[in-house]
């Protein structure tokens, strides 16, 4: 799609673009089916039958729409909910399950990694398990250590999971729907910082492939690979430092697994230098993992040591200041920037 | 055991603390003065100060998301729980923890936990560290109808019938999980599913503080006499919403004003005091006022103190990178 | 319902060949020709074969580690099983899975777990698959008496029982799980607890596959007519080792041979055909050589087959690095 | 201690070493407890009172001479292990709990990252949670998908917990010791296929201090940092390639969290070349992360590339010939290594 017919679009939250993307994908296929917790919400309430639609109303309207044998509330029993939307998946349905939040993957884990991941190469590939996992993530929203993780990084270390990060409404539409599709378990992250943030939308259904990096700016000073939340802050800095006549390729991958690690490696060949912004914990990090790539593939472009960026090594605090401290900063990256250039 | 009138007077000052530092935290939220998430404990006063009242500082009590009450029954500095609330310095935590985060070690109070089911297990171990070291302490675990489903409670019950732990589960039964009734969310029935592990489980009316009291005087008894664990079910209900800002669609007409008119524990505790003439109106007001100063005092405090310094981002962790 | 002769042939084909089957591992394994940790049904033949004698290939079971009888019983080939426990090339996972992660989809057979408490969460995913597609098909999940503790299996009993899944919960309580009883190890009684999640449960001899078979006829009717979840707990007993080469320093003395003197459920029912006249000791006999012939050709296979080509390392994952 | 003086000591298995420091530490300080399946064995049952002292032998003797109090069997409900014995670890004793297989923390990762490894920082640092969490990992004996993970790189990438994976008897022994006395949690990973290995071990107690590395061999060519059961083969290779005049440096970090990343950037500011074993999965991994470590701290000195050989991003195997393909072989290693050396 050119850029003038994409900006000829509605403009539309990343909510929306999402809530458009089920809804599409739910009328086209009757396979689909969505389950987590207060997904409708008030199942079992004297209140209206749709409370919620998910507490982040990413699920609105599909409950009253496609009834409650397709929109399931469910019990605070996310190993149940991951291992009935898995178990679902091998035998014919094709469920978009919800993690009100990522941080919840500790009480099912094991139904991730171990089961829904593993099924098709432990069985020989005879097993399929077309099921997406979507939990909200990240911090900035003052939720506190135990609703405010990343994950991905060790989401994205487990065979057999693709792993979605979205940066856009755009991207996230296409994503999602391309999600739904796949035959392999899908864990779907969606930043909450991100839900309010829009872009034109088209309203028809489209798919945007797995692996396939966008590049969000482009310039062949220095390579930005950026994930989720990140990329704005990321093509902020590139749009500030482009005024300063220093051009960035911003890479935003969309998917870390798979990784388009080709892209990467591309655009480092020109510009020999490397930035990886990951708002995860540094350690075994996205940024990290990236970095080793270039490092193996493309050292002998590399004119500068690799800077990662990313959150310190600690849980997210509560404060507000210490929240803030926490999330990479553009100033951050931009000071990552101009080291990679000699302090340019 | 027949409350004396001065314990009389500290319960009731304990609960009307409770309710009054909700109603103000929901004020200062709204005001901006309060971030993140916050579920407030207004309604299910009688059980958290009926429960806490039995124990001393060494007991452990482990709490969930909904955490405010418990600690303020379990004795608390309500001024350093505001502190946190802000995320302010000199907080509980020093501001990292928040809300639902709150812990105070010193008070016996193990952490609020954001994670639906966190706590029972860590609950077991605090008994186990009581029944192992041999001091006569006993572990109390809050849970609510919807934690009750989670497999780590139900796993925590059993791994405290098979070690004889003493430790006395709370479930708070108030009918909801944020937009979830029980009716649908809970296939059986609480204190019946307890029982099948072996645990004697008692319902009791949440709203009645001297049924919570009494049934905790037997659960105390027979657990921290050695005899293993204990299950309460209390039937309670929750005035506000989820967490505060929650539209509460999933209420039914009138139901919140019925709640108030004749399911507020407070009242039912007023008039049963004062038919009785164990205590006088006079006299609850008085401790309706003096909570309320504190509350007050505690709330300019918060507002004022300064935010923690930079530098505790990177503290309180075994490494940096 | 009355078995006819022919079924009756089947139902003895079947568990004599998981007899056979089993010793046959066991004596491969201890020859080195088999692989990994691999853990024996014999004893359970009842449970198995009472059980699935009642499903269709389009029905569900959902197994465990210890799951060759359920996949024998569910109509898996052998000669592919032996393959697959070997990790041969053709086997049912193409050697990929091996003896804990056998899964075979066309004869509804959605895997062994080798995580305790894996498969019933997954189960009731096949049950919801059933009810929204609204076929007539059931699920059936296979748990020990140690796995009925797992969290993952109590939250999958209360899902079942919100959602009316389709869903038949078996427990075989074999009374261990490794070297620990179920005396100790399980708070109170599995079938009592399965009972509090309103869910309909029963108590079933495990050793008499008439018994068996007649408590699933019932809990099937129940399930395929749409009635919900049903639950079995089968009384039985583990011939062998937790895991082939297992010391079994937990068994008591003369333990053993006291379950293969009285609590054989093979010669169980050899007992009771051949006094009802329902079945000869020749007509036995004869299928237990049948069986025995079946195993043998097909550890021959198995033992001539080739390795998985290398490259099989690197397919059936959506990327390789 | 001097090399000759350890040599002196008795040949210890990694096993022997275990089951020593575990004996020794619970002999010096009443608080610690063992918990976990079959740690004794045998409860509820009619024979031995010790049938186990754990699948794999290493509690074997402490139930019988601790008594059961102290050494606990538990049901198989893996939060419940972990919950108690981090709720107890807050609460004055000093719990250690065995995961029969790492691979179990799926079913209690909650109670791991969430729980065990925020609470001091998210209680502000009042928290004290000295608990050790052992668990066998690896490939290698037909084990199957669910029972055969590392999972290092998950551990490491989450702030709060200790990571430590032993290479040898020696260090296994001074790491648990270290381990138990440590007031954070730590995950204590033990390689199945080390149980077996020996070495001289002392007898007498003693403590190595985590994010310290050892060098098991020296040498200025290149620098081969290596994890677990991976340094033994790095030895090896190593060793074949002195002979050829090829000096490497076999760098085992012992603990991956806190991770001795000085060592590592002195040796390859000699070295100039970098070689990471991981036998994880390569996306996330430790691998990665030290990769990225040298490609952002001695970018300058690197002369090559840097090379990682991890297992492939695959589940792992069942089939001997495909598990042995699984994991990184010496062969992979040596290749790697001349390839940094430009092929030498
Ligand atoms: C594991 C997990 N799942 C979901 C949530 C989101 N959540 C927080 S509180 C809550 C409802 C809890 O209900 P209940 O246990 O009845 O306690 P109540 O809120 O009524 O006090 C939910 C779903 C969570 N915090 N943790
Ligand atoms: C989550 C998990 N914990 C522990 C184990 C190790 N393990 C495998 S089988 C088993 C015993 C299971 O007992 P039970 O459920 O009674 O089944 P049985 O072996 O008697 O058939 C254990 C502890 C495992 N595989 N998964
Ligand atoms: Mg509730
Ligand atoms: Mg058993």
């Amino acid at each position: 799609m050119s850029e003038s017919a994409v900006n000829e679009h509605p403009v539309k939250t990343l909510r929306e673009a999402l809530n458009e993307a089920l809804h599409q994908e739910m009328e086209r296929d009757s396979r689909v089916i969505i389950m987590g917790e207060e997904v409708a919400g008030g199942a079992g309430c004297k209140g209206s039958d749709e409370a919620y639609g998910g507490v982040f109303g990413v699920t609105k309207g599909l409950g009253t729409k496609f009834g409650r044998t397709r929109v399931i509330d469910t019990p605070i029993t996310e190993s149940a909910i991951i291992g009935a939307a898995a178990g679902a998946a091998n035998t014919g349905l094709r469920p978009v399950a919800e993690l009100m939040f990522i941080d919840f993957i500790g009480v099912c884990f094991d139904q991730i990694f171990n089961q829904a991941a593993k099924f098709r190469y432990m069985f020989g590939g005879k097993a399929r398990t077309p099921i997406v996992i979507r939990g909200t993530a990240g911090a900035g929203m003052r939720a506190g250590a135990q609703h405010s993780s990343m994950l991905h990084p060790v989401l994205t270390h487990i065979p057999g999971l693709k792993v979605v990060m979205p940066s856009n409404a755009y991207d996230a539409k296409g994503l999602m729907i391309s999600a739904i599709r796949d035959d392999d378990p899908v864990v779907f992250i969606e930043h909450k910082l991100l839900y309010e943030t829009k872009c034109p939308v088209p309203d028809e259904m489209y798919t945007i492939p797995f692996g396939e990096a966008a590049f969000a700016r482009e310039g062949s000073d220095a390579t930005i690979v950026a994930f989720g939340a990140m990329v704005p802050k990321a093509i902020a800095v590139a749009d500030k430092l482009a005024k300063e006549g220093i051009h960035c390729d911003v890479i935003d991958p969309r998917t870390t697994s798979p990784l388009d690690s080709e892209s990467i490696l591309e655009s480092v060949e020109v510009s020999g230098r490397l930035i990886c912004v990951d708002e995860a914990n540094p350690r075994c990090s996205l940024a990290a993992d990236v970095s080793a790539i270039v490092a193996e593939h493309a050292f002998s472009s590399l004119r500068a040591p690799v800077k990662c960026v990313t959150a310190p090594h600690t849980p997210v605090p509560f404060a507000p200041v210490l929240e803030d401290a926490y999330i990479p900063s553009e100033a951050a990256i931009e000071q990552a920037v101009r080291e990679t250039l000699g302090g340019r | 055991m027949a409350l004396s009138s001065e314990a009389l007077h500290k319960v009731y000052y304990t609960m009307t603390t409770i309710r009054q530092f909700e109603e103000r935290m929901i004020k200062e939220f709204m005001a901006g003065n309060i971030p993140g998430f916050v579920h407030t404990y207004d309604g299910q006063e009688a059980v958290g100060v009926g429960i806490c009242t039995h124990l001393t500082d060494e007991d452990i009590i482990g709490s969930t998301h909904r955490g405010h009450g418990h600690c303020i029954a379990k004795g608390c500095d309500i001024e350093a729980m505001i502190l946190e609330i802000m995320g302010k310095q000199g907080g509980l935590c020093n501001g990292k923890g928040g809300s639902m985060h709150i812990a105070d070690f010193d008070r016996g109070m193990l952490g609020a936990n954001a994670i639906v089911g966190g706590g029972p297990p860590l609950c077991n171990g605090a008994a186990l560290s009581a029944k192992t070291l041999g001091t006569k302490n006993i572990a109390v675990s809050f849970s609510g109808d919807g934690s009750s489903n989670q497999g780590t409670v139900m796993e925590a019950l059993n791994l405290a019938g098979v070690l004889d732990l003493p430790h006395i589960f709370i479930f708070e039964n108030n009918h909801l999980a944020e937009g979830t009734g029980d009716e649908y969310a809970v296939s059986g029935d609480i204190a019946n599913r307890v029982a099948s592990f072996d645990i004697p489980a008692v319902k009791v009316d949440g709203l009645d503080f001297f049924a919570v009291y009494d049934a905790m005087e037997k659960a105390v008894e027979h657990t921290r006499s050695g005899k293993g664990p204990y299950a309460i079910e209390a039937d309670v209900i929750r005035f506000d919403g989820h967490f505060i800002g929650d539209p509460q669609a999933y209420r039914g007409e009138g139901e919140l004003d019925d709640l108030r008119a004749n399911k507020d524990c407070l009242k039912i505790f007023r008039k049963r005091v004062t038919s009785e003439g164990l205590m006088t109106d006079d006299e609850l007001d008085m401790l309706d006022a003096q909570a309320g100063d504190a509350i007050e005092q505690g709330v300019q405090r918060g507002l004022a103190a300064p935010q923690p310094a930079v530098e505790e981002l990177y503290t309180d962790v075994h490494v940096s990178y």
